[in-house]
């Protein structure tokens, strides 16, 4: 009675599951992206994203999900996305305008230029948001009871 | 009528708030704070309407998707006291 | 109208708060810890800040209480019993009464920012730059979301390190918790070797 | 139209206010998850479509729509969870000795009726 | 308005004391980070309640309405508790790491057992 029991308990959840973790991807995709229009950015939509993982990594368990992103991934992106931010002010530096003034960016329409810079450090926040979050989660789930 | 909807909802999480402090188990409490979860969920939607402002219901989804999370990790932890494995020992 | 409603959420979180102090079951508190934030997220769509309640549901509802799990799960699920002390009550008391006579001084919730000197009903935060910042957003960015605008662009340089401090915290945490990794990779390393 | 709106809104406040009561009032924690799914599923409903007739744009209709997709996939699917895992961690049907013996008599035929509902992988508390 | 205008403060004075309570009284690690977490939150709720304005909305202005005259509630504490909430978590995170190696290494959370361990091995 006890094994059959167990198997539906993981069919109901994983169902569930398989079928919100890719429209929570998305829906932190458009927070991240939308951030300009509405409420959220980057801080938000790395939050989101990192929980989607982090739900996969609740009911699939946490082997399952290190398969999905590796930790070396990880640690990649925790640096990438602080480099990605900073790059864009040497990048408006390099264009001739100080640091982190995005004006630079489009020499037609400042503010373009000024929309590509939120862009770009909103996605770079984003990143390492993301990255943080689960290596943090990686670390406390994966660690074994002292 | 906005406000009648808001008066059930807040009713509901006062109830909730004492079911989830006073709940015997801890599954009794899960349940609760669970169903305070999703009241959140109504009342931002309600709130935006009241204020005339609904256009910020991403934020509801936020709370509902948060509220599926959270109750999900401390309902694996209640039963298994651990958050990472999955050892074949059936997932709650 | 949202006035009693934010009052009312208010007592909802002020109740929360006595209810985590007094728990001594570790596990309910962190739970509650959970609904504490969720309360508080809805109390800041009431207060117009849509972005820092959305930042707060996914935040402080979601990975805080996983966190908070995986701690417990690392450590004690109970709190010791302990007695009563008067000491950090008085001190409590103390920095209260102290910060609720600073309060006395402060606009009324809600003043709007109009007229020129800091006066009754006159809210000195609406004055510098704020008001700069709405307008640039709307002439200059031409984006709805002023947050964004400045989260991003005016203020560029904190979010760089805000996002620095989350850099150091996530690589701190790893430091602290992730045992052995030098080892694990020789180990790794070292294992296809093994059977040559 | 908007009475109509009106209607599911108070109708879906009250069926909120009675789960709300009878997660305080049920004996039991397997019947306070009944009246909590009424809430989730029955108030959350009513109430979002209330809200979804007095929508002034087709997005925010569309958002209301998938918050309560989302609302009636999850709260079910935790609920069930939930239930499962407080039936395996053995938690008593029946808390009051004086409930319990009322039940008992009052029900002498269903009296094992909670018991086989978890087996059942598909019977979603609601 | 039928509270004092400063009933906000207050509340999140209160609030923040049983945060403080928390922090100081208690001598369980885990506890002392819950109360830490309740204290920051009571601490942007100050900024942000600062930010509200009678009868303002959020600053997300709406479409079409550039030129319009819409009163819109400080963004300014907003940004800046946005990054605080996060870097919260952040450090909330590393408090918890540190709390998981403390236990480790002298086998319990509460402050004065910790405080006996050391006083027996000096």
């Amino acid at each position: 009675m006890k094994t059959p029991m167990r198997m539906r308990e993981k069919i109901v959840l994983r169902v569930v599951a398989q079928a919100c973790i890719p429209f929570i991807l998305l829906f932190a995709l458009y927070v991240q992206f939308h951030g300009d229009f509405g409420p959220g950015g980057g801080f938000q939509a790395g939050v989101i994203c990192a929980a989607g993982f982090i739900l996969y990594g609740l009911i699939f368990g946490l082997d399952k999900l290190k398969k999905v992103v590796s930790f070396r991934t990880i640690e990649i992106l925790v640096a990438a996305g602080l480099l990605l931010y900073g790059a864009v002010g040497l990048l408006t530096i390099g264009m001739g305008g100080n640091y982190l003034d995005y004006k630079v960016l489009d020499h037609h329409d400042p503010t373009h230029g000024l929309h590509y810079g939120i862009l770009f450090v909103e996605l770079g926040v984003g990143i390492t948001v993301t990255a943080a979050m689960l290596a943090i989660f990686y670390a406390f789930a994966g660690r074994e009871r002292a | 009528m906005f406000i009648a909807a808001m008066v059930g909802v807040l009713v509901t999480m006062l109830l909730a708030l004492v079911a989830a402090v006073r709940g015997p188990t801890v599954y009794d409490r899960i349940l609760a704070v669970n169903m305070f979860g999703t009241k959140t969920v109504l009342l931002i939607a309600v709130a935006g309407f009241l204020a005339g402002r609904p256009e910020f219901l991403d934020l509801a989804l936020v709370y509902a998707l948060v509220n599926f999370i959270g109750t999900i990790a401390v309902l694996k932890f209640a039963r298994f006291g651990s958050l990472g494995r999955d050892d074949h020992r059936g997932l709650l | 109208m949202p006035f009693p409603i934010e009052a009312l959420l208010f007592l909802f979180l002020l109740a929360t708060a006595v209810v985590i102090a007094r728990l001594r079951d570790l596990f309910a508190a962190a739970m509650l810890t959970g609904m504490f934030s969720l309360l508080s997220a809805g109390l800041f769509t009431l207060m117009d800040a849509v972005d820092v309640a959305f930042t707060e549901a996914a935040v402080g509802a979601g990975i805080a209480t996983v966190l908070m799990l995986g701690t417990l799960a690392l450590t004690e699920k109970r709190e010791n019993q302990q007695p009563t002390r008067t000491l950090p009550f008085v001190v409590v008391l103390l920095t209260g009464a102290a910060l609720i006579y600073g309060t006395l001084d402060m606009p009324p919730y809600g003043s709007p920012g109009t007229g020129p000197e800091p006066a009754a009903g006159n809210a000195v935060i609406h004055h510098h730059v704020a008001p700069d910042y709405i307008k640039g957003t709307k002439e200059e960015f031409k984006l709805p979301n002023v947050v964004t605008a400045v989260l991003a662009s005016y203020r560029g340089y904190d979010t760089l390190g805000e996002t620095a401090v989350i850099f150091t915290a996530a690589i701190g945490v790893l430091l602290l918790l992730v045992p052995g990794r030098k080892r694990k990779s020789e180990d790794e390393s070292a294992a296809p070797e093994d059977p040559r | 139209m908007e009475s109509a709106s009106w209607i599911f809104l108070v109708a879906g406040a009250g069926f909120c206010v009675i789960g709300g009561i009878g997660l305080l009032r049920m004996p039991d924690f397997y019947a306070r998850t009944h009246a909590a799914g009424v809430t989730d599923t029955m108030g959350a409903g009513l109430v979002l479509l209330g809200l979804m007739l007095q929508a002034p744009t087709a997005l925010i209709g569309v958002k209301l729509v998938i918050i309560l997709g989302f609302l009636w996939l999850v709260g079910p699917t935790a609920g069930h969870a939930l239930f499962k895992a407080a039936y395996a961690d053995g938690v008593e049907v029946h808390e009051g000795p004086d409930i319990a013996s009322q039940v008992a008599a009052a029900m002498a035929d269903v009296e094992d009726e909670p018991s086989p509902e978890p087996e059942d992988g598909d019977a979603v508390p609601d | 308005m039928d509270l004092p205008g400063l009933w906000n403060y207050w509340a999140v004075i209160v609030l923040m004391m049983i945060g403080l309570y928390i922090v100081i009284a208690r001598d369980n690690l885990v506890k002392k980070m819950m109360g830490l977490t309740i204290f920051q939150v009571s601490a942007i709720m100050l900024y942000v309640s600062m930010g509200k304005v009678e009868g303002g909305t959020a600053p997300i202005i709406p479409e079409g309405a550039h030129d319009s005259e819409i009163v819109y509630s400080n963004p300014l504490p907003h940004v800046l508790m946005l990054t605080a909430i996060v870097v919260g978590i952040a450090t909330t995170a590393l408090g918890l790491a540190i709390v998981v190696r403390i236990y480790k290494a002298y086998g319990t959370v509460e402050e004065d057992e910790i405080g006996a361990v050391d006083r027996r091995e000096a």
